[in-house]
C-alpha cells in the first residue's frame, strides 16, 4: 500500500514513474535526453534489470513521406534533407539516384566525384557527431570536445564546396549544383592529412581508456543471426560481424574505381558498435584522397527541364549512408510531383535492435546501449 | 505610490529636523549598546602582548601603527599569533584563495586540453596586463551572480537542515585544514592525533550530504543523495588502510611528526601504492569524474544538490573545491613530504625584524607547488575519463582497493621489520 | 595491469594536448573568411558558382518581376513574396520585386537557381538578428544593399595544431 | 554478380520463385538487382518463408503501404535483402493487393523480426491490419490522432492543394 502524498508530488521531466505492480517498476526516460533529438523509451525495471523496453518514437513526426507527394522533384531536395541534417548527402543521396533513374538522364563522371567526396565527408561529419554525444552520455567531455571541433575541419571544407555549413542542399537529380572552389583540392588534403592524424588521437583518451571499456564491453552483445534477422544496419550490423557494406555490395556512381576495406568486428558490443565507425572514418579520409586525384575536369550538372517528370514506374534505391542502408522507394504516376515516397531510413530501423538489446541489460548501461545504437530520433520520426 | 507622492511635493522643516534627531538617536544608541561593550573587552581583558620586553598599551599600539619603523616587531607578533594563522594564513582566507584559483585553473586546464579557450572576457579589458590571462575576473562574476540568485527553499523541504546543510559542509572542510601543518611550526592545531581528526572530519560529508538530499524533499536529490552515501562510505575503508602504511613507518599519528619522518625518502618511493589508491580514493570523496555518480547521472539526470540554488549552491561548491585543496594537501603531507625540499625560497624581512624566516618560506612554497601539482593531477583526471558505472564503483571499492590496500600494509610491514626504515618511535 | 598502462597512456595523451594551440574561434573580433563572394547561378548554363548561401542580394537592374524565384520558394519555405517597388525600370512593368523574410528563408538557394535574369544573388553576410519578426523581412531596397561583412580569419593548420587566423 | 546488361542472376531468380509457386505469383518486372513479384494474400507466409530459408534473403529492409484509389487497392510491398550470400547485391520486392475498404494480411514479423515497426507504421499511415502483429498501435502519429490514416490518398494536407 504506497502512501500517495498529494503535495509531494514533484514529478520531474524525464523521469516519471507511472506504476508499480508486482516489483516492476515502469519508467519512462526521456523524451528530454542530453544526447539527441526527442524520444521516449518506456523501460519496465525490476531492481536494476530491465524487463522490457518498449521505445515510443513519435515526438518530431512532421509527415515528410505525405510533404513529399506536394511538391516537385526540385522543391523535394531542400525538404528531403531536413530529416538527417549531420549527414545532408547521405540522406539526399539515394533519392537523387532514383530520381535520376526516373527521369534518366545521364550525370558527368566530374559530378560522380564530388558527389563520392560529400558523402564521405558527411559520413565523417556525422561519425564526430555521434562519437562526442556518445561521449558526453558517458560522462567523458574531452570525448565531447574533440571530435566536434576536428568536425569543423570538415564543416568548412563542406562549406566551401556546397555554400552552407551543414544544411547543404548540394545534389540534384543529375550532378551537384555547383563546381568546387579551384583551391578546393589543396585545402582538402592539408584539412584530411591533419584530421587523420587528430584521429589517431581518439585511441588512447577513448578507446583504450580502461574506464570507458569498463562500460562498454560485453554491453549489448548483439548476436550475427539477430543482427541479421532484425534489420540491423551500419555500424551496428557491421560490428557484429557481417560485412554488409552497400558502397561494396551495390557500388553506385564511382565507388567500384575506389578500392577500400569494409571494417566489421565479431564482438558486436557496445565497443565493437563504437570502434567500427572510428575506423570506418579512417577508410573514408582514405577515400576522399583517392576520389580527390583521379577526379576529371568537365562539367558537374546536366540541365534539367523546369518541371522534370518521371514516366509511369516505381523505383527502389539504396545508399550506405553514415548510419547504414538508407533507401528510398519512389512510385512516380507521370506528373511532376512523385506519387509515393517512402523513405527506409537506418534510425527507424534500429528501433526492434534497441528494444532487443535493452531487454535483460542493466539499468546503469542504458545509456552506452541506446546510444551506440546509432540512433537519430528526427530521421526516425520522418 | 502615495508615500512617494508626499515627501516629494513639498518640503517641511519640521519633517527634515525630525529625521535628523531620529537618526542621531538610533546611531547613539547602537554605539553605546554594542560598540562601547567591544572596546571594554578589548582593552581590558585579551592581556596586552609583551614584545621584547615592552608592553603594548594602547597609546604605545597608537604611535607603533603610525610609525612602521617601530611597527615591525608589532606585524611579527601577529602573524604568530593564532588567530592570524586560523584566519589568514594557513587557515581559511588562504584555503578560500588556494580553492578560487583552483576553480580558475581548472576551467582553463580543462579548457586547454579540450582544445577550447574556457573563461575569456571577464576581466579581459580590465587591465592591460589581463590580455593573455583570460576571465580571471570571471570567479567574482560567478560569485556576486551566486550572491543575487534567489535561494529557492523547495516546498516541504526540513527547512533547519536544509539552510544548516552548506554550512556544515564548508565548516568540515574548513577544519580539515586546520590540521595540515604548511611549514615546520606553521600548523594550526599540532594535536597528537591529527590523523585522526581528519578522518573524524571525513566522517562528516557522507551523513551531510545525506541530511541535504534528505531535507530537499524531492525524488532526484532523493536517489542522487543515496547514491552519494554508497560511494562515499564505501571509500571511505580504502581511504582509512591506504594511510595504514604511512602511520606505521612513521610511527606517529601527528602529521608534522610524519613529515618529519619522511626525511630521506618521501613515503610515495617507499608506499607508491598507498599514494595511488590515496589519490583514488580522494578523487572519489570528492564527488570528481570518474566517481560523480551523485552529482549527474545520464540515464536519469539528478543530483543530490539539484535543489539548491543561489548561495546554497555556492557555498557547497566553495565547499567541494576547499575539501579538493584540503585533501590533496593531506595527499602532500603524508607521501610528498610537506614542506621538504630544496631551499630556493629566502627569508622576507621588514626593517631589519625578518617576519617569515627562510625557512618557513621555503616550507610555504614548495608546500603549495605540490599541493597545486597534485589538484592539477586531479583536473586532469577529469579530462581523460568517463564517468564509471554504479556497480563497478561499488565492486572496485569493496574487493579491489581494499585488498590492494592490504597488501601495502604488508609492504610497510615488511620495510619495517627488514629494517630499511628506522623504528621511529615518537614525534 | 592493463588498466593502469591504459590510464598512463591517457595521461600522458592529455597532458600532451596541453601543447597543443586553441581550435576556437572568437567569433565577435574575428570572423570568418568564406570562398567568393556568395553563390552564384549562370542560367545558361545551368549550373552554380560555389559561394557562401547567405543574406540575397537583388540587382533591381535586372529584375524583371517574373515571379519565378516566388514559384520556386513557394514548395520550400514560402519566404518570397513579391512586392510592388515605387521606383519605375522599364523592364520591370509590373513593378514587383521578390520580399524575402527571413523568418521563413531556409537559404537552400533554389530561388538562385529559379532566377533566369542574374538578377537574384546571395552574398556572405550572415548576421541578420533581428529583435522583431517584422523586421526579419528585408524589402527589395534593403535587399539591393550590398553588405559589408569583412571576415579575415580561417582554419590554419601547423605543427601546434589547428587554429583560426588571420 | 549480374552487371547491367545480362540480368541471368535475376532471370534465374525469379525462374526458381515461379517453379516453386507456379501461377499463384506473378512476376512484375525484373531490373539489375531488382525482382518484385505481385504474390496472393493466402500463400504469403509460405511464400516469405521460403524466400527467407531457401533463397537466404533474410535481412528485411523496408514495408511500403501505397494507396490505389482508382484501383481501389492498397499495396504492401516488402523489400528484403541478403547478407549472407551471392544475392547480397539484390533487393528482392514481394507486394500484395488488399482490397481498399478492409485491407488485412497477415503478419509477418514471426518470420522477419525487423519488420514488426514498419509494419505498425504501416497500420497506422494507412489502416491496413496486420493479423497477429504482437504490438499493432499508434506509433509515430500523436495520441489523439482522430483523423483518417494520413498517408491515404483522399486525406488532404490543410491548406495545400494536390
Amino acid at each position: 500500500m504506497s502512501i500517495k502524498h498529494e503535495d509531494t508530488n514533484t514529478s520531474v521531466p524525464g523521469f516519471h514513474m507511472e506504476g508499480e505492480d508486482r516489483g516492476i517498476l515502469t519508467l519512462s526516460v526521456g523524451p528530454q535526453h542530453p544526447g539527441s533529438g526527442h524520444f521516449r523509451l518506456i523501460v519496465k525495471v525490476d531492481g536494476d534489470i530491465i524487463v522490457e523496453a518498449l521505445p515510443d518514437p513519435g515526438y518530431v513526426h512532421r509527415g515528410e513521406e505525405k510533404m513529399c507527394e506536394y511538391r516537385n522533384y526540385i522543391q523535394n531536395i531542400p525538404h528531403l534533407e531536413r530529416p538527417m541534417i549531420a549527414d545532408s548527402c547521405g540522406i539526399l543521396y539515394p533519392y537523387v539516384l532514383a530520381v535520376e533513374e526516373l527521369i534518366n538522364i545521364q550525370v558527368p563522371e566530374r559530378a560522380k566525384y564530388i558527389r563520392v567526396i560529400m558523402a564521405e565527408i558527411n559520413r565523417c561529419i556525422f561519425e564526430l557527431y555521434w562519437l562526442a554525444i556518445y561521449g558526453i552520455f558517458l560522462g567523458h567531455s574531452t570525448m565531447f570536445m574533440w571530435p566536434m571541433a576536428d568536425r569543423e575541419l570538415l564543416i568548412d571544407l563542406a562549406e566551401m564546396a556546397s555554400g552552407a555549413r551543414v544544411t547543404h542542399a548540394y545534389f540534384v537529380p543529375g550532378g551537384v549544383r555547383n563546381d568546387l572552389p579551384d583551391n578546393f583540392v589543396e585545402k582538402a588534403v592539408r584539412h584530411l592529412k591533419y584530421f587523420r592524424s587528430r584521429l589517431k588521437e581518439y585511441k588512447d583518451i577513448f578507446y583504450d581508456n580502461p574506464l570507458f571499456q569498463s562500460r562498454t564491453i560485453g554491453v549489448g552483445v548483439l548476436r550475427r543471426e539477430d543482427a541479421i534477422n532484425l534489420g540491423a544496419t551500419g555500424p551496428v550490423l557491421r560490428a557484429s560481424g557481417v560485412e554488409h557494406d552497400i558502397r561494396k555490395v551495390e557500388p553506385y556512381d564511382v565507388y567500384d574505381e575506389l578500392d577500400f576495406k569494409v571494417i566489421t568486428m565479431k564482438e558486436g558490443d557496445s565497443y565493437a558498435r563504437a570502434y567500427v565507425p572510428w575506423l570506418e572514418m579512417f577508410e573514408s579520409v582514405e577515400i576522399i584522397l583517392q576520389a580527390l586525384e583521379k577526379m576529371p575536369n568537365g562539367p558537374v550538372r546536366t540541365k534539367l527541364g523546369p518541371n522534370p517528370k518521371g514516366g509511369v514506374a516505381e523505383v527502389f534505391k539504396r545508399v550506405e549512408a553514415a548510419r547504414g542502408e538508407l533507401a528510398y522507394y519512389i512510385v512516380s504516376d507521370g506528373n511532376p510531383k512523385p506519387y509515393r515516397v517512402k523513405l527506409s531510413v537506418p534510425s527507424f530501423r534500429e528501433l526492434p535492435v534497441m528494444a532487443h538489446l535493452l531487454k535483460g541489460a542493466k539499468l546503469a548501461d542504458m545509456p552506452s546501449i541506446y546510444w551506440s545504437m546509432n540512433y537519430w530520433p528526427v530521421e526516425a520520426d520522418r | 505610490m502615495v508615500i512617494a507622492m508626499a515627501t516629494v511635493s513639498e518640503f517641511k522643516f519640521s519633517e527634515f529636523v525630525k529625521s535628523v534627531l531620529w537618526l542621531l538617536f538610533w546611531v547613539i544608541l547602537i554605539f553605546s549598546l554594542i560598540v562601547l561593550p567591544i572596546i571594554f573587552v578589548i582593552l581590558f581583558y585579551i592581556p596586552e602582548p609583551v614584545i621584547n620586553g615592552v608592553r603594548i598599551n594602547p597609546y604605545l599600539l597608537l604611535t607603533m601603527l603610525t610609525n612602521p619603523q617601530i611597527g615591525a616587531p608589532l606585524i611579527k607578533a601577529t602573524i604568530e599569533s593564532t588567530f592570524f594563522k586560523i584566519a589568514v594564513f594557513p587557515g581559511f582566507t588562504f584555503a578560500a584563495l588556494f580553492a578560487t584559483v583552483l576553480i580558475y585553473a581548472e576551467r582553463k586546464v580543462l579548457a586547454k586540453m579540450q582544445l577550447r579557450v574556457g573563461p575569456y572576457h571577464a576581466g579581459r579589458e580590465a587591465f592591460w596586463w589581463a590580455n593573455s590571462l583570460g576571465g580571471f575576473l570571471q570567479l567574482i562574476a560567478d560569485l556576486l551572480k551566486l550572491l543575487g540568485k534567489e535561494i529557492i527553499v523547495p516546498a516541504g523541504a526540513d527547512k533547519p537542515i536544509f539552510w544548516a546543510a552548506p554550512v556544515v559542509l564548508v565548516v568540515a572542510a574548513a577544519g580539515l585544514i586546520a590540521l595540515i601543518p604548511v611549514a615546520p611550526n606553521w600548523v594550526i592545531a599540532d594535536i597528537d592525533v591529527g590523523l585522526l581528526a581528519v578522518f573524524a572530519l571525513l566522517g562528516f560529508f557522507p551523513l551531510t550530504t545525506l541530511l541535504a538530499s534528505y531535507a530537499s524533499n524531492s525524488k532526484y536529490p532523493f536517489i542522487g543523495g543515496l547514491r552519494a552515501l554508497y560511494q562515499l562510505i564505501s571509500y571511505e575503508i580504502p581511504l582509512i588502510l591506504s594511510v595504514l602504511g604511512v602511520v606505521i613507518l612513521a610511527g606517529t599519528l601527528n602529521l608534522t611528526g610524519i613529515v618529519n619522518a619522511q626525511n630521506p625518502y618521501w613515503f610515495i618511493i617507499l608506499l607508491p601504492i598507498g599514494a595511488v589508491i590515496f589519490f583514488i580514493t580522494a578523487l572519489a570523496e570528492l564527488e570528481r569524474i570518474p566517481f560523480d555518480l551523485p552529482e549527474a547521472e545520464s540515464e536519469i539526470v539528478a543530483g543530490w544538490l539539484t535543489e539548491y540554488s543561489g548561495m546554497a549552491y555556492g557555498l557547497i561548491q566553495l565547499a567541494n573545491y576547499i575539501k579538493m585543496y584540503a585533501l590533496s594537501a593531506l595527499f602532500v603531507t603524508l607521501f610528498l613530504g610537506g614542506w621538504m625540499g630544496p631551499q630556493i625560497a629566502s627569508s622576507i624581512e621588514f626593517f631589519d625584524v625578518t617576519i617569515i624566516s627562510a625557512e618557513e618560506a621555503n616550507g610555504v612554497t614548495w608546500f603549495a607547488i605540490k599541493t597545486f601539482g597534485i589538484a592539477l593531477l586531479m583536473i586532469m583526471m577529469r579530462g581523460i575519463n568517463p564517468r564509471i558505472k554504479i556497480d563497478i564503483l561499488l565492486r572496485t571499492a569493496w574487493s579491489k582497493l581494499i585488498a590492494i590496500a592490504f597488501i601495502n600494509v604488508f609492504i610497510a610491514v615488511a620495510l619495517l621489520y627488514l629494517g630499511v626504515v628506522p623504528i621511529a618511535g615518537g614525534a | 595491469m592493463g588498466s593502469v598502462s591504459g590510464m598512463l597512456k591517457a595521461i600522458a595523451s592529455g597532458s600532451k594536448h596541453l601543447a597543443i594551440r586553441r581550435f576556437t574561434l572568437r567569433y565577435p573580433e574575428q570572423k570568418l573568411k568564406f570562398v567568393g563572394d556568395g553563390y552564384q547561378f549562370d542560367p545558361k548554363e545551368g549550373v552554380g558558382i560555389a559561394g557562401y548561401r547567405g543574406r540575397h542580394i537583388l540587382y533591381q537592374d535586372k529584375c524583371t518581376g517574373c515571379q519565378l524565384c516566388s514559384i520556386a520558394c513557394e514548395g520550400i519555405a514560402e519566404a518570397i513574396a513579391m512586392v510592388k517597388v515605387d521606383k519605375q525600370y522599364k523592364q520591370n512593368k509590373k513593378g514587383i520585386m521578390p520580399q524575402i523574410d527571413y523568418g521563413k528563408c531556409v537559404f537552400c538557394g533554389l530561388c538562385v537557381d529559379a532566377c533566369p535574369f542574374y538578377a537574384l544573388f546571395m552574398t556572405d553576410d550572415y548576421e541578420l538578428a533581428a529583435y522583431t519578426k517584422e523586421h526579419l523581412i528585408y524589402t527589395p531596397d534593403q535587399l539591393a544593399i550590398k553588405p559589408k561583412y569583412i571576415g579575415t580569419y580561417e582554419i590554419k593548420i601547423d605543427e601546434l595544431g589547428a587554429y583560426h587566423d588571420e | 554478380m549480374s552487371s547491367a546488361q545480362n540480368l541471368e542472376v535475376e532471370k534465374a531468380l525469379a525462374d526458381k520463385v515461379t517453379a516453386r509457386f507456379g501461377d499463384k505469383v506473378r512476376l512484375s518486372y525484373v531490373k539489375p538487382h531488382r525482382i518484385r513479384f505481385d504474390v496472393s494474400k493466402d500463400i504469403l507466409l509460405e511464400f516469405a518463408r521460403f524466400l527467407r530459408d531457401e533463397l537466404g534473403f533474410d535481412h528485411p529492409i523496408s514495408v511500403a503501404g501505397v494507396d490505389y484509389p482508382k484501383r481501389n487497392t492498397i499495396e504492401v510491398v516488402y523489400h528484403i535483402g541478403s547478407c549472407s550470400n551471392e544475392y547480397r547485391s539484390v533487393v528482392f520486392a514481394f507486394a500484395v493487393h488488399l482490397p481498399r475498404d478492409n485491407p488485412t494480411i497477415p503478419t509477418l514479423t514471426p518470420i522477419y523480426r525487423g519488420v514488426e515497426y514498419h509494419e505498425r507504421e504501416t497500420f497506422e499511415m494507412l489502416g491496413v491490419i496486420f493479423e497477429g502483429h504482437p504490438r499493432l498501435e499508434r506509433l509515430l502519429l500523436p495520441e489523439d490522432w482522430a483523423d483518417i490514416p494520413p498517408l491515404l490518398k483522399d486525406f488532404h494536407i490543410k491548406g495545400r492543394e494536390e
